[in-house]
């Protein structure tokens, strides 16, 4: 059991710290053929934005080595017709289902909130940032939704800005923080017609190969910050899972890499449900102080 | 759709420039659907059956696929049959004309079809020449129309265009239009931005369609293959769909424009 | 041709925008038989600091995908002696020499810098920092390089410190930029005798998956930045190089991707020289505004 | 040294768990010497010689490997030779007396100089008799002295302790003096943290021993090769120096605790 909203009313409780990451699992029964959701703690919605969102144009997708950039513009039918569609599928989800939210101006988001507060079997919200919001818009976000709804509030926050956003949202409404969106960047294209590199994509980056900025960012700031932290960013194995827990996140989200191997969350989720044995993996350094071999 | 082992039986290169794989599947994915193969990159791939046997289904894929790096023997993990192929026979009675139309290409994906009723007329447009198959490679019972965009064997494409022609040469767009007035069922495998002209095409010719009588299959990059990613996403005239489950095979006529 | 220092007294000119980056390819004759330097505009030397350093404890390298992380320390012989071991390599060698310094206090700093005005063969001096450097720091160590030596000065931003760091270095004597040093990474460390994770090593982070990341920060600070970029960090091929020029980088620098190909170097270095055709490789984006798929 | 393609020409595991790998070099590394090898990660790997002959060279490499990705018939491509190997006769003369000193996963590092003296001494270092070779491995001509860390074959180990023993056991330390005592040159194969008190044994029988008297294979990563990286920096009496040049092999006495 693993409280993420510790200061919430309600609280937001998983059985288990593993849930998916949004955009990445669809609105919670896209995977049920390879997916045992029952062993996981939570469900996070792909993106939902208050109106309709069309799909961006050019390329999606750019691969690049073992990582890979998305570009989806994350499309989606706005928030009625979302809540419209998958109610139903929430409700039957035996785990709470936490939507995300594409932050855009506080007062839609304070509406968002609002109208998710009464939807049956959603438990909690994610916000999303644009990748470059100022420090002010951020914080009117959240606590446009703090105040308005009273589910829950995730803040998500956004690659490169924990710093600056991290410490002033977890003053000012978010129950928890999502450590962090995928960042962003950009990748020549291939004009395979053309046969030259022509143009560029701008998009997300995914990759195992981003884990170990992921543990970097937790190793300093999970323990500073006065609310639960949500690991997120090339989590690839159940070994990383309890990386993160070590260095001090609450949960883990498993990012676009379950596409290759959607089998990732569930055998996450069975790592982390067994008690830890003192001299099972990292136990020797889950103290307060993980053993990091040079301070330097 | 299920998750399972399953092993390269043969790799061979009966018809250059693709090169064919044949996997060992219980249930293989009917023509115009397809499974996700991990093949080692960083995202499961698509691979579609240009044929399908007992054994599993052959997926004819170009130079330079990443399946071609695993040989004969390798086990390889597929998720599948994903998604909705060519639809033939909706009424339940079996087809008497099917008109498949391709660019050279995406020839595979139409290859499970190229008997799949007693006539058969296929088109395929080529760049040029070169590129074409050569006609002894199809069953003799195909009817065959080779385009070239630069007029350098059969007619001239591109299949949609119009207007005056060089002496010599022959616009590909009548006989097109001739052979969709003709045939029961037409399926196509072209780039997705070739379709709205294709089914305007199609819609000059047919006046009142009847749902899939021209039907699209569209190759755009699927990551997850069961309708959570919206990678895939394309405009139809009814709004955006998911190509990975919707599709990939979608009915022409939604790509018209307004 | 390219001028790395316009505003300097005696500039810094490469004939080719190709060189290597700090830490990756010794002092100048460790790559000798393998990689032709008189093909390359410029070579970067290992971290130098004006006292001595050793290497650091713990793990050193950790794999990770196709990325890996680096842990040395820095270790090095301090100033003087690296000068009277490599200075005749450097007077030998038939392009420039760019010593990199670690930037410690500013006083030591001017130091170094006056003391390496007078070798003979070095040509500029690249400055990189501490992480988490504060801005004042970094500018005094600027201004300190700038001001006490005579040669032209290269600072070496930080990864993710760009936004508040580059401006000001640039407008506090740096000649030009580098964007930007490896990202520190911490990565769970396999004790192999007791079969578990047990630790976590930290060090900096290489791979081409970092590339996609370089590209976002150039597009959008190349051109803002009032003087030349040199972009680092992930450069995998002549296409990465000629993308990198497209979003405005002055020259690029290969880094620890040379280890597994030595003659990326020369490749990307003859790629370069050559004068571009108008319908070459990304000609049709290299006008001020490159061809970004979509804005968002 | 140089970098070039060659081939894996036969793969093999006739000594478990090592498999060895055959590679076709002109110029192949010496013992204790390496090439890295382009393995398909993001740094290249050392490949040992465990055999040399006319074609090239043997690297036993344990399961795992990402040597082992590779079939016979893979092209690679190897910078080297690079480092310094054992040297076994100094002053030209050759040796009469040898002896190798290894932890059993490092047995393949000494494996090539088996049979470089007329006289070769072979102490073996296992945690347990399950991990010892089988002694019918051994060329018949060299003399073996087995440990293991549990007492369950041969002397009791580590090599390095003193004191008591549990009646029945021998301890392996008295024998590796006698045989330091005895021989003209030496060459360990250890982790890096064993050789200060391996050192010391040696200093302590050999009172004004030579430069390279015994010697150490140091088993560090190598991310260059070159001396350009620093990474594979070991300390030494001497100050630091790099495994990749310096190296692989010291002198042992270097690691001297002072
Ligand atoms: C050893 C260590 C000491 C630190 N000391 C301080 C401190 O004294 N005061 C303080 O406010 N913060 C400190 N930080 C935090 C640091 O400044 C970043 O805020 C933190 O790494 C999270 O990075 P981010 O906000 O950029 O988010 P991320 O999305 O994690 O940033 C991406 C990467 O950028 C790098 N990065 C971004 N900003 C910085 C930065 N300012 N410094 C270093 N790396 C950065 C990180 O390596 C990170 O991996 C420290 C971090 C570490 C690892
Ligand atoms: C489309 C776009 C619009 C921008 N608009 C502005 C603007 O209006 N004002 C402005 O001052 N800067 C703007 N920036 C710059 C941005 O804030 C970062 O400074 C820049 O991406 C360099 O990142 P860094 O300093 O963290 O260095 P890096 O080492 O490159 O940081 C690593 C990654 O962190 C991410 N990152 C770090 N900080 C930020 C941030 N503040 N915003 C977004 N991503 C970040 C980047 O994606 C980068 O890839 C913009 C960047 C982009 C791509
Ligand atoms: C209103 C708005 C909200 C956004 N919210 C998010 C978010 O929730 N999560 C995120 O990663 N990026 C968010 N972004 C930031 C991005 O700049 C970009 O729109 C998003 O990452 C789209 O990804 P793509 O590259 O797949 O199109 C938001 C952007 C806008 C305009
Ligand atoms: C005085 C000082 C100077 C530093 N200068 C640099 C530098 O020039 N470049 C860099 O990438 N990191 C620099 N660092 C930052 C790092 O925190 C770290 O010391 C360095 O990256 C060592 O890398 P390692 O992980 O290989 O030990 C410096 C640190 C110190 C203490
Ligand atoms: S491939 Fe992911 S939604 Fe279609
Ligand atoms: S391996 Fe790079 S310096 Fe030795």
């Amino acid at each position: 059991m693993v409280e993420l909203a510790p200061r919430h009313k309600y609280g937001l409780t998983l059985t288990v710290p593993v849930m998916p990451a949004s955009g990445t699992f669809g609105y919670g029964d896209a995977y049920q053929d390879l997916v045992d959701v029952a062993l996981l703690g939570a469900v996070v919605t792909n993106p939902v934005s208050l109106r309709s969102r069309r799909t961006a144009q050019g390329r999606r997708i750019g691969v690049r080595g073992d990582a890979f950039v998305v570009h989806t513009g994350w499309p989606n039918p706005g928030l009625n017709r979302v809540i419209r569609t998958y109610s139903e599928t929430w409700e039957r989800l035996p785990i709470p289902v936490i939507v995300h939210l594409l932050a855009s101006r506080p007062e839609e988001v304070a509406q968002t909130a609002a109208r998710l507060s009464g939807v049956a079997g959603v438990a909690g919200i994610e916000l999303g940032f644009p990748a470059t919001i100022s420090v002010r818009d951020a914080r009117a976000t959240v606590e446009a939704a703090a105040n308005e709804g009273d589910l829950p509030v995730i803040a998500k926050i956004p690659f490169g800005r924990v710093e600056r956003l991290a410490p002033i949202l977890a003053a000012h409404g978010a129950d928890a923080l999502t450590l962090t969106a995928p960042p962003r960047a950009v990748l020549p294209v291939r004009d395979e017609r053309a046969g030259a590199v022509a143009r560029f994509m701008r998009g997300r980056l995914y990759g195992a190969a981003l884990f170990p900025l992921l543990l970097d960012t937790l190793s300093y700031w999970a323990r500073r910050l006065p609310v639960p932290v949500i690991a997120c960013g090339g989590i690839a194995s159940p070994e990383d899972a309890l990386a993160c827990l070590t260095l001090g996140a609450a949960a883990v989200q498993i990012d676009a890499l379950l596409w290759r191997e959607p089998a990732l969350l569930d055998t996450v989720a069975r790592a982390l449900v067994q008690p830890q044995k003192p001299d099972s993996v990292l136990a020797e350094s889950s103290t307060e102080q993980p053993g990091m071999e040079d301070e330097e | 759709m299920v998750k399972r082992q399953t092993a390269i039986l043969r790799r061979a290169r009966p018809a250059p420039p693709f090169w064919e794989i044949h996997l060992a599947l219980e249930q293989p994915p009917e023509p115009g659907a397809y499974v996700l193969a991990d093949l080692g990159g960083p995202l499961r791939e698509p691979l579609f059956p240009s044929e399908i046997d007992s054994a599993g289904f052959v997926a004819a894929v170009p130079p330079g696929h990443p399946a071609l790096r695993l040989l004969p023997g390798a086990e390889i993990d597929v998720i599948g049959p994903l998604g909705r192929g060519f639809r033939l026979n909706p009424d339940g009675h079996p087809l008497a004309r099917l008109l498949l139309v391709a660019q050279v290409g995406f020839l595979p994906f139409l290859q499970p079809l190229f008997q799949a009723a007693p006539a058969v007329a296929l088109v395929v447009e080529a760049t040029t020449r070169a590129q074409l198959p050569a006609p002894t490679r199809f069953p003799p019972t195909l009817e065959l129309t080779l385009v070239t965009l630069d007029g350098s064997a059969g007619y001239l494409g591109p299949l949609e265009a119009e207007g005056a022609v060089p002496s010599g040469l022959e616009r590909a767009g009548p006989r097109l239009r001739e052979l969709i007035a003709w045939t029961e069922r037409a399926c196509f495998a072209f780039e997705l931005d070739r379709y709205p002209a294709l089914a305007q095409c199609v819609s000059e010719v047919r006046i009142q369609p009847q749902a899939d009588l021209a039907q699209a299959l569209v190759r755009v990059p699927m990551p997850c293959g069961v309708g959570a990613c919206d990678a895939c996403r394309v405009a139809t005239q009814r709004g955006e769909r998911q190509a990975c489950v919707d599709g990939p095979v979608f009915d022409l006529l939604a790509f018209r424009r307004e």
